[in-house]
């Protein structure tokens, strides 16, 4: 199955890009997020962030389908 | 409204959603703005424009150089001026009807409850995570709406929170972030940068949710996050859910007072305290003689000030780290602390165990040790 | 760059996409601001503060009290005062390494081809349908990129126009607005009205993508439109192709040379000019003591100022149309000319066939036959 | 057949709203112009303006598609 991650901030840096196509074998966004840590081990630090999928916040029991938008959003600080 | 009033706001009262009515509840409004920087100056001058009764300004820094690549309201000749006062001179300009409370402090813990009560809405344009946990926390205790807006390099947040709809407050930040990440995962401007437009688009974008807010006109942000990328232009606008398991609005509040969100925000507090070393401790060391001192800031800042220590940009702390000792003490410094630490961060990787981190950076040694280094 | 260059901009020279050579890029730079109004108070503001080398401020007005609840660059100590000139003192103390170039007039066909030339890059924050197409024919023909910004009520549009791409030039103003609908369909601020913070943020995002297209950084939005709604806050993005129609860059260029541009957006100019009177010949008409004049302002305007005409204010025109005569000679007027039309529209679908519209309103009165009147 | 049919600016005052569904038994967006301008009148005044579906400009020829969003943008000149 394949999803689009699209990541903001820190996240961004961590997976060097904007958006990639994460091809992965779990169900739900637990799955997914524990698949990103493995590849980028930096994402443990960022392992209480919420995910939103499509246009909405979701739990870590969400599941995913194909071709879903997963948006990592970390807090940013600036003003 | 006078006569010259209906002349200075005739371009919004024209507007049918606006009108005459929009324009009173304005004038009969007030609002706290927490910040008077990046994205204080254009919500401060929109809010100071659109005609809001009383405008409090919180803000304890003074103008500096580096700030005038975005803070508009300021300007060459009021480097070192309070940022507080002089926002307010230049906005009663503005509108002199207007009425300002200068409070020149850092907003915490002890009177953030007495600062934010008097007000009707709160605008945050502060700058660090802790103050952002700390203003969402006490706008919900004191049932206040809250507009929130936060900026990186080329993008920017907003949303609206504890927004009243239906008889319900709205969700709030702990909905947004339930748990800070490390600090060294959210850097401020100073650390991660900011292009200077984006505070003026997001400033402004804060600026019109409180007016629709306070004219409870349109449909808000309430319950949504707004995301917008300057770079490529993109917006994405999320919808965020009311949590069963915030501490504060959830199904078990654990939080009923304010907390200390400066360990809040430090995460493994112990972990931290081991790997960092204060300025006190630092001048220490330095008179004994028994340290290794690396700082990982730009050539430009270390010509500006420095400790004398070893200069490594961090983008080279890799590739030169033979440079820097495996054994003995060695601290790690920066302009305020998060560079160095992630430079640490780096290190480990290639086997370091010896490193600490200055907490405060050089800022925190002027601050607390030599008042005559230059600020930048 | 300067060690105090390198202070200033630090904060956005720290971007690894931005960094010191998009600083360079903007410093050696040249950008002509059309407008220093709503628009063009963050425009300019934001870029003076970004670094840009050389600004060219176009505006032939003055300021007054009605734009200041959304023109945050000027203050109530400024009425009467030049925009541009104010503008540029403003600015300067804001960095003073800009230099900027004030040229109080009016952009027009005859002068807009050397006022663009000299400059990268133009942003237009005009106020007006005719001087929109004018600058993109302008800046199509000089091949200069265009960055394009409007607002009305609680929505504003953002584009670039003739940006290079692959070595292709994109789409244009033409693309998006092939002909300009009749005058009455295309409101201006004093007519439709502006909710002040709106063009803050518009303007703001037209200084962003200003900074992108002098940078060739990240991507902008030539050959898209966007749309911002402030009232419920949404936004679209819509894809804009190149028209092969265009009659500047489609397949059969028809216009090669600038235009009579107020003629061009008059539209069906001898229907008009059969519905309307100036201002001399009502000045003859009530000589005569031979017409009824209907003033559908509101009243607090017509007590600033007034020709002793009937006062119905635009939305009781219908419901106190019996006070309207059906025949004779009836002159509809407001202050600029275009509520008086849509008036006169809505009274026609009561059968009315009577009514001329004053052109120009009470302002054309004052700037032709009695300046003695207050101005608004 | 239904689209959705949102207005900004002058074309938002005469649909009286910024959204609404129009049922339609045209084709093409040239036709959902022509019944446009017979429900609301005021709308022939605006008959040279171009339409957007969903996310793109579109000629007069362009054949809609159920429950497609049909955008209307009048030009707008404040400044």
């Amino acid at each position: 199955m394949k999803v689009t991650v699209t990541a903001f901030g820190i996240a961004k840096d961590i997976l060097n890009k904007k958006q990639t196509e994460v091809e992965y074998s779990g169900t739900t966004v637990a799955d997914l997020r524990q698949q990103l840590i493995q590849e980028f081990p930096e994402f443990a630090k960022l392992a209480s962030l919420k995910f939103a999928v499509n246009t909405d916040y979701v739990n870590d029991d969400f599941v995913l389908n194909s071709n879903d938008e997963v948006v990592l959003i970390p807090p940013v600080s600036g003003g | 409204m006078t006569k010259e009033d209906q002349l200075r706001y005739s371009r919004q009262t024209i507007i049918p959603e606006f009108g005459e009515a929009g324009q009173e509840k304005l004038l009969a409004s007030s609002v706290l703005v927490i910040g008077a920087g990046g994205l204080g100056a254009p919500i401060l001058q929109y809010l100071t424009a659109a005609g809001i009764g009383r405008i409090g300004i919180v803000d304890f820094d003074e103008v500096s150089i580096s700030n005038l690549q975005r803070q508009v309201l300021f300007n060459t000749h009021e480097l070192g001026k309070s940022k507080a006062q002089t926002s307010k001179q230049k906005l009663s300009a503005l509108n002199p009807a207007t009425e300002f409370d200068v409070h020149e402090l850092a907003i915490n813990a002890t009177n953030a409850m007495d600062l934010i009560e008097p007000y009707d809405l709160v605008v945050d344009g502060s700058d660090n995570l802790a103050t952002r946990y700390l203003v969402n926390d006490a706008c919900f205790l004191l049932n206040k709406p809250l507009i929130y807006g936060a900026i990186f390099r080329f993008e920017g947040q907003v949303s609206v929170f504890n927004a009243l709809e239906n008889g319900k407050r709205g969700p709030n930040y702990r909905d947004l972030f339930p748990t800070p990440p490390p600090p060294e995962m959210v850097p401020s401007c100073s650390e991660g940068g900011v292009i200077g437009v984006l505070p003026g688009i997001i400033g402004a974008m804060m600026a019109s949710e409180a007016i629709k807010v306070l004219c409870q006109m349109g449909t808000t942000l309430s319950g949504k996050l707004f995301i917008f990328d300057a770079l490529d232009f993109s917006t994405h606008t999320l919808n965020v859910p009311a949590s069963a398991d915030n501490p504060l609005s959830g199904k078990h509040p654990s939080i009923t007072e304010l907390i200390d969100y400066e360990a809040f925000c430090m995460g493994q507090v112990e972990d931290k305290a081991q790997a960092e070393v204060t300025v006190h401790q630092l001048q220490h060391m330095l008179e004994e003689g028994n340290v290794t001192l690396i700082d990982v800031r730009e050539d430009y800042e270390y010509e500006i000030a420095n400790l004398g220590g070893e200069l490594i940009p961090l983008n080279k702390v890799l590739s030169r780290s033979e440079e820097i000792p495996t054994d003995g003490n060695v601290v790690v410094m920066c302009k305020m602390g998060g560079r160095s630490q992630k430079a640490i961060d780096l290190l480990k990787s290639k086997g370091y165990k010896n490193l600490k981190n200055l907490k405060g950076g050089i800022m925190a040694w002027r601050a607390e040790i030599d008042p005559e280094l230059q600020s930048y």
